[in-house]
């Protein structure tokens, strides 16, 4: 896992190795699944409609799949240029 | 067409503005527009710092780079990003476009940052004072960006 | 609004873009959008020559910058044109608008470019060989400047 | 007058001072009384339609005025940028 912005800043780390069972199929499950390990993690990824992804570095919505993903990311809307 | 040279950086050095146009230049376009942005004050602003995600930004920006040789025929195309930590003034951006013709290089130059704000994992902290704030993304990116597709 | 600063320049020189650039950048706009034209090679043309009309070009080119700084909110706006002999890959003409928002910049520099191009009274002769040719005008250039009525 | 580009090498002057009688009121009517001068100027001055004027630095058409002008421009259509 890899996470960026106030995404990093409220989990209090820029990454993580995760074993999510195989019943976390998706990006949305995965969400659950970390903030469901701990109440820190509960509330920095509370804000749901504010979060966005990237399945091996490709951006994809919460409902994407993340089989056999070998990394994956959660940031804030980017704001750049 | 495909084969105009593409130039991609990201990088924490402030942007090289002579270095860039000398390379843009050199591809014998008749035409080049560049757009740059830079770090405003008027607000406050002290610092602005600038975080990617290394990899992803690189590809990002070049997916958008190569959105502008396929929709136009141009000699050429750069994308500088800076990250980091930034004063105002500094720039943060240089995007260009190299064409025979004007109407070719203003228009994909226009295509480039406007696809780059919403494409390219980029994020923007502010500092005023004490206070570090995280940029909200704007509307109107996303509506600039949509007249492209 | 009607402040923003305006730079025109008729010149024998060839055009610094570096210093173009500082005094465009120095007016702490957020967002600058260029437009350069170069002599292009690609059709056997040895030299360029522009001929213009001294006073009347340059109050053109005033007018072409005004009409921008009335229809945008421009922090400030460049135009730098070349006269006389000129070899290809050389710079014939820049153009400069910064303002705090990209939409107002990159929509000014189209229009100062356009406008110039029917605007201002610049002739160009171009030499192939023992040749010299003077070069007609484009009906796309009209097209061009009239979409801005 | 003033006479630029393709005018200029065809009147093979880029100057002159002229002093028209009263009755020459507009361009068309300056351009016309210049051609009846010389044959060589009327062959110069042959295109009507690709020529255009500026009286005193003001682009005009052939039908202006040049009642009180002090300087007339004669050009081809101009090519600039």
């Amino acid at each position: 896992m890899l996470y960026f912005a106030w995404v990093r800043e409220r989990m209090g780390r820029a990454e993580e190795v995760i074993d999510p069972p195989a019943t976390v199929a998706t990006v949305g499950a995965l969400v659950d699944w970390l903030a469901a390990r701990h109440g820190d993690d509960a509330a920095a990824l509370a804000d749901r409609g504010r979060l966005r992804a990237a399945v091996d570095q490709q951006f994809v919505g919460l409902e994407a799949s993340i089989a056999g993903a070998r990394e994956i990311a959660l940031f804030p809307p980017v704001t750049g240029g | 067409m495909n084969a105009a040279p593409i130039r991609v950086a990201v990088q924490r050095e402030g942007i090289d503005l002579a270095a860039e146009t000398l390379l843009i230049e050199a591809t014998d376009a008749g035409a080049i527009a560049t757009f740059t942005g830079l770090v405003r004050a008027d607000d406050g602003v002290a610092t602005l710092e600038l975080e990617h995600y290394p990899g992803a930004t690189e590809a990002a920006l070049r997916q958008v780079a190569e959105g502008a040789v396929a929709r136009w025929s141009l000699a050429a195309v750069t994308i500088v990003h800076r990250v980091g930590p930034m004063q105002p003034g500094e720039r943060i951006v240089f995007v260009a476009a190299a064409a025979a013709h004007r109407g070719a290089a203003l228009e994909a130059c226009a295509y480039l940052i406007d696809r780059l704000k919403t494409d390219a994992p980029f994020w923007k902290r502010e500092t005023r004072g004490d206070t570090a704030t995280w940029v909200e993304p704007r509307d109107t990116d996303h509506a600039a960006a949509a007249r492209w597709e």
